[in-house]
């Protein structure tokens, strides 16, 4: 009918306010970077985490590999700390910190590569169980339920022997225990946006099932898969670090922050540094996974919202 | 009959449950002409929801006929359905969840028509948003903003601009207001009838609020456990209810007129469940006039006057 | 004759202000409110979603959640005192025992995890003083009072249907006989049958009883059905109050009108309803002068300027707006609302 | 109650059944002759392909699994390749000490866990609640070997207080549940603030304060029972966990549990050590969480009329 | 106060050791955490004085009948911890079983027969002559059991052994502790201490710790870096003696390069032994230049070791056709010793352009491995359990005995075949040695298997632990220890 009709009643003055619904493209990302920015204790684990990140980056020019960082200068052995070695050195010599900054490669590596294997496949499954539902779903989800039963270290352990002992297994194995979570956690928040009517709407326009899944569901379940892999991180890097003190992680000499703690372990009483640096910094990087992992969720979180 | 857009037959749509099977549609008819709005009324649970979604294939009937300008849908394949969605569209109840959270104001607007490969490039794209968004009212600026972002009211217009994008000739408007606030909601069914007028939409009106749809309805039909049981125009139906959940229903309105003093037929209980009812007429139970008869046997809709029917034993008999 | 009206009234509200402050912003949920109400008497309290009704209800409680909320000024006096000045012990004796208040939401407002007998007991338990054993007996009595039978006493909450459970969480407000009720939206989530059992079944209470009621709504329907006074609340502040008639017959207040010509009338058809244009402006930053000028229809350049003080229109209720201020004297509020 | 027993009990028959065919499948096809490990390093191979045959271990793979499951159904878990003692027993012997020692981890866990996490959701946002989640972190974060390690040195070896390993007396068991439950107990912790803080925003609570019920009731009477239903899984969780992941904490104080049996027959390819604990493990996993799910019932009423 | 005390006073010895006993049964493992249970619950025939010289055990004295029989005559009244008597049939039925044992045959596999004459004397023939038959008599393996004890406990035998030795089986808490008792009729008298148990105590630090707190008596392979505590502790005494056990790295000798001798000698002077000692375990060790440790019968000492001299192995591998060096790899197994050893090797072997990855492989796989020949380089190490050379020399380099038999470097050689079976066959001790002494130069040369140390025991006791002594094989007898005061 008439132009003035069509003409929007709510268009009040209030909106050309720019207060709330400012036009700006604002997603729900921002938001939660404003809300997780107020939050002290999650910005220092990611201050903690950053740092740990340009160390890993940085490693090569802070110390070199080959003949620093390897290289073993049994004159020096179990060293406490001194100017020329500023955390000491290890069993057979090598400087503690140097090892510790390469460590954060092989860290951030098999816990981030193991959580990312594990959010795809588990996040894969957990996302097809609770979009179809019903034989499927419940296929799927029994299947996970039979690695839910072996705790998943001793799942961890298992795969690593069998396979043998190295980066790939290692991280395969920490990825293949902890897949039930991540199926378990996407499955459980599909269930709840699948009922959700935006879904039907989508069904509605014709959408098809992947474009759903792609499109409409995915996105929003991240939240819970994001809060769950940043602690999944800290879990992977401490399973690796355990794995490591049965002599199942990383061989070496590749310098891992477990494997460091583990090979220490027998100079606990003489050469107290071997244990405690690596130690330390395994628990400061768990320690600021978590807190930002914390932060997230309650940032993630709109009804924590304070 | 060439007027009728929309005819649906005995209906049926059963769920199984560990309890036993949930009757929520059970044997539904009723037809709609062009460009007109039938009303849909009834208590919580009564069926309404799963009428509409059965309608549009959302989920898939047990049993009975959909036909949709002639056609019955029920047998269509998944490409047919596709092209059938372009004129039988859906709005939803709840403003804060029909929307997808993660997507703006014009991806979801725009999403059926890049589905349906209506638009040919980007630009074209946001031209029909433009043009959609304005048909519902909704500023330009807002493009880019989030659902979060936004009141009830601006939420719902996106929703209504979604669906209008295949430019449908039918829409099932499942509560649409009744998450809203007084004067929001009063914005909302204005723009629902002026773009029926200016695009000649049929409508099915769900709500379970009788003075909304009095006002937006032609013709009522008010369910009870799964079934219809009465249907009139609107007047009608206001001015003659004739089943005794009806006239229940009616009562129970507080009128906001200080001198209107109710002559209310309360009802006893709650609806029952929907689980394996008894045979017969499911409102016996709570009903004051309930006969044997009315348990006996199946009660059908009869036509009691033009247009007006009822499901009810006792019709005419006083 | 103020103190008189004063002593007369078992509530009243006396500018109250209640600000949430949430991340550096800060939401004036309540403005300057003021509120009468006698024994025996209801109010309805209507107005728009975030238009301050929960607050103004959890204000007269004491329960403002603290942070992030805080009554800023104001004086809720009850029977003679001042509940925002009562120490926390002495407030609890109050709460639930004089006063006591429906929650909206019946589906959550009974713990999953006791018998409702239980819970209706608790309050009795707290507040009489007998024992155990006749807490019990009286809960089983109330229940009994709202149409329940006493032997479901001992079922949990999952157990009932909605409206049973609206009539436990009534049940447990009128356990103790309080002089004041206070229902926040007590039936918007029920159907319409329901709804209207549960009024009636409140109204009945009331009456038997004389407990003064505020009964919060945004449903002008309901309010006509049951009270004797009425306020309209927008944006924190409330536009128009007085007694029924006088403000359902001859409405002063924009708002109000707006709201009227909101919803369909089941016996007047009209072809188009005639709403309020616009939103509810944004709590955190309210506009300048009269709250309601963005959406007026009748707004003038003064509207933004300055604020409508409380005015006592002919017919003898109270409206907040400059257009009626040229033509009438403001007047003080405690006095007109007698 | 009965009915939901049971068919939880007859769903556990597939999950052991994909257990330990996983499991079976695992050690069967890597590398590692059982008959070479039972017989040593020094046997003649003529030796140890006679006992492959002997033990079937040239069959088809599925006959050989089939026998094991017809086995262990009849709770024949076969004999260890190393030990040549009865699976079964083996493990019997043991599990009291894992159980033991889960369940004294898991008490502390909770006599920590529970009271902190209450508090500080109670205070939340106040230096009480920053703190306690604080030390809650750090107890996730620490490593538990290098926890239990820290431990031997300052109690055992320093001051002498208790055995730093092994066990021979109650006071042997300190140490190991401390360092257990740390670990746990910053789990629970976390759990019970974010479920008590969940459950103070409801309205129930609300309504409760609206009675005049004093504020300790109100937390400890209408908000914890509600609380402590999410709480409850974790800590059956955390149990079962306990019951078998406890292998870094076994070792660092050479506890004689089964989970670390099992890790010791796993590195020893010990084929029928591993399938009997890995099943037995299991088993008793699923257990706790059938009774977790039972002890639901009695803390939710809502949970237990899905029962019946 | 003195009875007083005396009833206050200890009644039992705790022992522990890195690993639980697997079974108590010597025919059904070779292992030493066994082994050092079994010798408390078991006797021999023939048992070593800690000078390795043969001395009597159940066997009062024995003489050779011919060069392929030998006589043993037998105590009287000795008794089985079941009551039974020793006799000769015991014997008879014990090394029989052994022989078909695969796990333990190869200990006594020469003997093709034994005879009893009568209750006390039996004779033992074996198919040809065979030099070290005594020593290899003393091992636990060749324990005497009593015929009855066994057929009657059938598969459980190995948790309820029956012996003759001075303690006796009382109970075993799985993965935990073994429990034993002063036997009363043990043939050599009744032991002072009442009780000893063995203890699982897995993590080296741990039985340190236990050590110092007293909460184990005598505490076995301590991890090198404790010794030093060990020493430095009024109440400790640290017992640090050369044992019959050498690491060595060994090379699969059948795939190239290492086929080639120059590689593996270029390899050999890659090596510095002395770094591994001091480095890995912090001088509880001496390098080594023989695959037989210096106590064993046969060893050679006029062998020169390898000493490290990078240009010298440069120079040998640009001969052998390898001047820029080449990748390979080392199994090892968890253990963290040998994993260590690995790391050390892997950094020297870097200098001369050898590059090689560690794999630490499972023990079984390991053991599979190796004896199918998958492996490059392995570490291992041997223990010449008997005492004497041929239990140490024959397995490993003897062309018969290539893979699972014990030759994991598949080495060849006709004439080291020939002085082996020569040295086997021959009762003569002198002639024997030379032939050893001649093996070990071929074995040095060639290098098959590089012998990196020898290692001694490190074993921690309390200083009131007296009369404990120590054995080269390992598992030493407490028979006779007691506490002071
Ligand atoms: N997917 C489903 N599975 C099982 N039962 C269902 C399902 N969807 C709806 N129901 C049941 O069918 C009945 C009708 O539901 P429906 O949603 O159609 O009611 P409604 O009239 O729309 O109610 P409301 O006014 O509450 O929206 C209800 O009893 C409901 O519980
Ligand atoms: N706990 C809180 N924290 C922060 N802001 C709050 C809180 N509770 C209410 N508000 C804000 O205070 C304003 C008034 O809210 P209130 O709940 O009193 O409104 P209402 O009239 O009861 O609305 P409704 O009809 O939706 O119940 C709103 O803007 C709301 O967003
Ligand atoms: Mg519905
Ligand atoms: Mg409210």
């Amino acid at each position: 009918m008439s132009q003035e009709m069509t003409l929007d009643p709510a268009q009040g003055q209030l909106d050309k306010s720019p207060a709330k619904g400012a036009p700006k493209k604002r997603s729900q990302w921002l938001e939660v970077w404003h809300r997780l920015k107020r939050d002290k204790m999650a910005m220092l684990g990611l201050l903690i985490i950053t740092l740990v990140v340009l160390a890993a980056i940085f490693a090569d020019v802070i110390a070199d590999y080959e003949t620093v960082v390897i290289a073993q200068n049994l004159s020096d052995r179990l060293q406490g700390p001194s100017a020329q070695y500023w955390l000491g050195t290890d069993e057979f010599g090598r400087d503690i910190f140097a090892r510790i900054i390469h460590g954060t490669r092989v860290s951030l590596m098999v816990g981030v590569l193991s959580v990312a294997i594990a959010i795809v496949m588990g996040g894969g499954l957990g996302a097809v169980a609770g979009y179809y539902g019903g034989k499927i779903d419940n296929v799927i989800m029994r299947v996970m339920d039979i690695f839910l039963a072996v705790p998943s270290i001793l799942l961890a352990i298992a795969i690593v022997s069998a396979l043998g002992a190295n980066l790939m297994n290692l991280m395969l194995a920490i990825a293949i225990s902890s897949v039930p979570t991540y199926a378990r956690v996407v499955r459980a928040s599909v269930l709840t946006i699948r009922d959700q009517e935006f879904i039907e709407a989508a069904r509605a326009i014709g959408a098809s099932d992947l474009r759903i899944i792609f499109r409409h569901i995915i996105p929003n379940c991240l939240s819970p898969v994001i809060v769950q892999g940043a602690l999944g991180v800290a879990g992977a890097i401490l399973s690796t670090a355990g794995l490591s003190f049965i002599g199942l992680g990383i061989q070496p000499p590749e310098p891992e922050w477990g494997a460091m703690l583990a090979g220490g372990r027998q100079y606990l009483r003489h050469a107290w540094h071997v244990t405690t640096f690596p130690g330390l910094t395994i628990m400061i990087t768990i320690l600021a996974l978590n807190l930002l992992g914390d932060g997230l969720r309650d940032a993630l979180d709109p009804r924590l919202k304070h | 009959m060439s007027d009728t857009i929309l005819e649906v037959r005995d209906l049926k749509k059963y769920f199984p449950t560990p309890k036993g099977t949930l009757h929520a549609v059970d044997g539904v008819n009723f037809a709609i002409n062009k460009g007109k709005t039938l009303g849909i009324v009834g208590e919580s649970g009564c069926g309404k929801s799963t009428t509409g979604r059965v309608i549009l294939r959302l989920l898939e009937a047990t049993d009975g006929d959909i036909l949709f300008e002639g056609q019955n849908i029920r047998h269509f394949n998944k490409d047919q359905m596709r092209r059938l969605r372009e004129d039988m569209q859906i709005i939803f109840q709840d403003p804060f969840a029909s929307l997808n959270p993660r997507m703006t104001a014009s991806e979801i607007i725009g999403e059926p028509l890049l589905i349906h490969n209506k638009v040919k490039n980007k630009q074209e794209l946001t031209e029909r948003v433009a043009e959609l968004m304005e048909l519902v009212g909704l500023s330009p600026r807002l493009v880019n903003t989030y659902p979060h972002e936004l009141d009830g009211g601006r939420r719902q217009r996106i929703g209504i601009a979604r669906a209008l994008a295949l430019k449908p000739k039918f829409i099932i408007c499942d509560e649409p207001v009744s998450a809203l606030d007084v004067s929001i909601q009063a914005q909302i069914l204005n723009l629902m009838q002026d773009l029926q007028e200016q695009l000649g939409l049929t409508y099915i009106f769900i709500t379970h609020d009788l003075s909304v749809v009095k006002h937006f309805s032609d013709e009522i039909a008010v369910m009870y456990l799964g079934q219809l049981i009465e249907k009139a125009p609107a007047r009608d139906l206001f001015s003659n209810p004739t089943h005794p959940y009806t006239r229940a229903l009616l009562s129970a309105i507080p009128s906001i007129h200080l001198d209107h003093k109710m002559e209310r037929e309360v009802l006893q209980g709650e609806i029952t469940s929907p689980i394996n009812p008894a045979p017969g007429c499911r409102f016996a139970p709570r009903c004051k006039y309930a006969a044997p008869e009315c348990t006996s046997r199946e009660i059908h809709l009869n036509e009691i006057n033009d247009g007006h029917f009822v499901a009810c034993a006792m019709a005419g008999k006083g | 004759m103020t103190e008189q009206a004063n002593t007369q009234d078992l509530l009243s509200i006396e500018d109250l202000s209640i600000v949430y402050e949430v991340d550096g912003e800060t939401t004036y949920a309540v403005n300057g409110l003021n509120i009468t109400l006698k024994r025996g008497e209801t109010l309805g309290l209507i107005g728009e979603t975030g238009a301050g009704k929960t607050t103004t209800a959890l204000g007269i409680m004491g329960l403002v959640p603290n942070p992030p909320g805080r009554v800023v000024s104001g004086k809720v006096v009850f029977d003679g005192e001042d509940l925002l000045q009562m120490p926390k012990e002495k407030m609890r004796g109050v709460r639930g025992n004089r006063i006591s208040m429906i929650f909206q939401d019946p589906m959550t407002s009974l713990n999953p995890v006791m018998t409702v007998g239980e819970q209706i007991a608790e309050v009795i338990l707290i507040h009489e003083g007998v024992s155990k054993k006749a807490s019990f007996q009286k809960a089983g009595e109330m229940l009994e009072m709202v149409g329940i039978p006493a032997v479901r006493a001992g079922d949990f909450p999952h157990q009932f249907s909605g409206g049973m459970k609206q009539r436990v969480v009534i049940a447990i407000a009128l356990a103790c006989n309080p002089d004041l009720l206070i229902a926040d939206e007590p039936t918007t989530a029920l159907d319409v049958t329901i709804q209207a059992q549960v009024l009636d079944l409140m109204k009945d209470l009331k009456s038997r009883y004389n407990t003064a009621m505020i009964l919060i709504t945004h449903d002008l329907g309901v309010v006509a059905q049951v009270c004797d006074k009425v306020a309209i609340m927008y944006a924190g502040e409330v536009v128009e109050s007085g007694d029924i008639r006088d403000v359902y017959e001859n409405t002063k207040h924009p708002y109000t009108r707006g709201l009227f010509g909101s919803i369909p009338d089941l016996d007047h058809s009209v072809g188009r309803l005639n709403p309020i244009k616009g939103m509810m402006p944004d709590p955190t930053d309210p506009p300048s002068g009269c709250k309601f000028h963005p959406r007026c229809p009748d707004a003038t350049a003064t509207c933004a300027a300055s604020e409508p003080a409380p005015v006592l229109t002919e017919t003898g209720h109270v409206a907040r707006c400059l257009m009626l201020q040229s033509m009438v004297e403001p007047t003080d509020v405690n006095r007109v609302q007698g | 109650m009965h009915r939901f027993i049971l068919k939880r009990l007859l769903l556990l028959i597939p999950v052991l059944l994909g257990v330990s065919l996983l499991v079976f499948a695992i050690m069967s096809f890597t590398p590692g002759d059982p008959a070479q490990l039972i017989l040593g390093e020094n046997a003649p191979p003529e030796a140890v392909a006679e006992l492959r045959e002997e033990m079937g271990l040239n069959d088809p793979f599925l006959l050989r699994y089939a026998r094991f499951v017809g086995n262990a159904a009849t709770g024949d878990l076969g004999q260890s390749y190393t030990s040549g003692r009865d699976v079964f027993d083996e493990i019997f012997s043991r599990f009291p000490n894992t159980l033991i020692l889960a369940a004294l981890g898991v008490v502390i866990a909770v006599i920590i866990g529970i009271p902190i996490g209450i508090i500080s959701a109670t205070r939340q946002y106040s230096m009480i609640d920053s703190g306690s989640m604080f030390f809650a972190l750090l107890g996730v974060s620490m490593p538990n070997f290098w926890l239990g390690l820290m431990m031997i040195l300052l109690f055992s070896v320093n001051l002498g207080w208790v055995p730093s390993g092994g066990y021979s007396s109650w006071s042997s068991l300190i140490m190991p549940a401390i360092t257990l439950g740390t670990g746990s107990a910053a789990i629970i912790t976390r759990m019970t603030r974010s479920s008590m803080l969940e459950v103070i925003r409801q309205d129930y609570i609300r309504t409760a304060r609206a009675k005049g019920v004093a504020e300790n009731v109100v937390i400890n009477r209408h908000a914890l029972k509600n609380a402590l239903i999410p709480v409850i899984t974790v800590i059956g969780l955390q149990f079962g966990m306990l019951l078998g992941g406890a292998v870094l904490t076994e070792t660092v104080f050479s506890w004689p549990g089964v989970g670390r049996m099992m890790v010791d027959a796993i590195r020893q390819k010990d084929a029928p050590t591993v399938l009997g604990t890995v099943v037995f493990l299991a088993t008793t996993f699923s257990l706790v969480n059938l009774l977790v799910d039972l002890l639901y019932g009695f803390v939710d009423p809502r949970i237990k009329s899905q029962y019946a | 106060g003195g009875a007083e005390e005396a009833v206050k006073m200890k009644d039992t010895l705790v022992v522990g050791q890195g690993a639980d006993a697997k079974t108590l049964d010597p025919h059904a493992t070779n292992d030493q955490p066994s082994s050092r249970v079994a010798v408390q619950i078991y006797s021999q025939l023939v048992e070593t004085d800690k000078d390795m010289n043969i001395v009597p055990g159940l066997a009062e004295s024995w003489k050779s009948l011919d060069d392929r029989t030998t006589q043993f005559t037998l105590r009287k009244g000795v008794k089985f911890h079941n009551g039974e008597e020793l006799k000769a049939s015991d014997v008879k039925f014990t090394l029989e079983a052994m022989i078909a044992s695969p796990t333990v045959a190869h200990i006594v596999n020469s003997i093709s027969t034994v005879e009893v004459v009568d209750d006390y004397t039996v004779n033992v023939i074996t198919k040809e002559p065979f030099g070290p038959l005594l020593y290899h008599l003393t091992h636990t393996a060749a324990s005497i059991l009593n015929e009855k004890a066994v057929k009657a406990a059938g598969d459980s035998y190995g948790q309820k052994p029956v012996g003759t030795g001075p303690y006796q089986f009382v109970d075993w808490a799985v993965g935990d502790r073994i429990t034993l008792k002063a036997f009363d009729h043990y043939y050599g008298g009744k032991q002072e201490i009442p009780n000893v148990v063995f203890r699982n105590i897995p993590e080296g630090t741990n039985r340190a710790i236990a050590l110092e707190t007293g909460e184990i008596d005598i505490g076995y392979d301590l991890e090198p870096i404790d010794k030093d505590t060990v020493r430095s502790k009024d109440n400790l005494t640290l017992v640090e003696e050369e044992s019959f056990s050498v690491a060595y790295l060994g090379f699969n000798t059948k795939k190239a390069p290492y086929d080639n001798v120059k590689v593996r000698q270029a390899i050999s002077y890659a090596i510095n032994a002395d770094d591994i000692v001091e480095a890995v375990l912090m001088g509880a060790g001496s390098p080594s230049s023989s695959p037989i440790g210096p106590k064993v019968f046969g060893f050679n000492p006029n062998i020169e070791r390898y000493q490290q001299n990078f240009d010298k192995a440069r120079e040998l591998l640009t001969e052998a056709g390898y001047a820029d060096g080449f990748k390979t790899s080392i199994w090892t197994n968890d253990n963290p010793t040998r994993v260590q050893i690995a790391q050390v090797l892997q950094a020297q072997l870097r200098q001369v352009g050898i590059d090689m990855s560690i794999e630490v492989v499972e023990w079984g796989a390991f053991l599979d491995g190796t004896s199918r020949g998958d492996h490059d380089m392995f570490i291992m190490g041997w223990v010449t359990v008997t005492g004497d050379a041929d239990y140490g020399l024959y397995a490993l380099f003897n062309s018969a005995t290539h893979g699972g038999a014990g030759n994991r470097s598949f080495y060849s050689n006709a004439e080291v075949d020939q002085l082996l079976n020569q040295a086997r066959t021959s009762t003569d001790a002198g002639e024997r040695k030379e032939l050893y002494g001649k093996i070990q130069v071929i074995l040095q040369n060639e290098v098959p298997t590089f012998s990196i140390y020898d290692q001694y025991q490190n074993i921690g006791i309390q200083k009131n632990v007296l009369g404990f002594s120590m054995a080269p094989a390992g598992h030493h007898k407490i028979r006779g220890v007691r506490f002071q005061g």
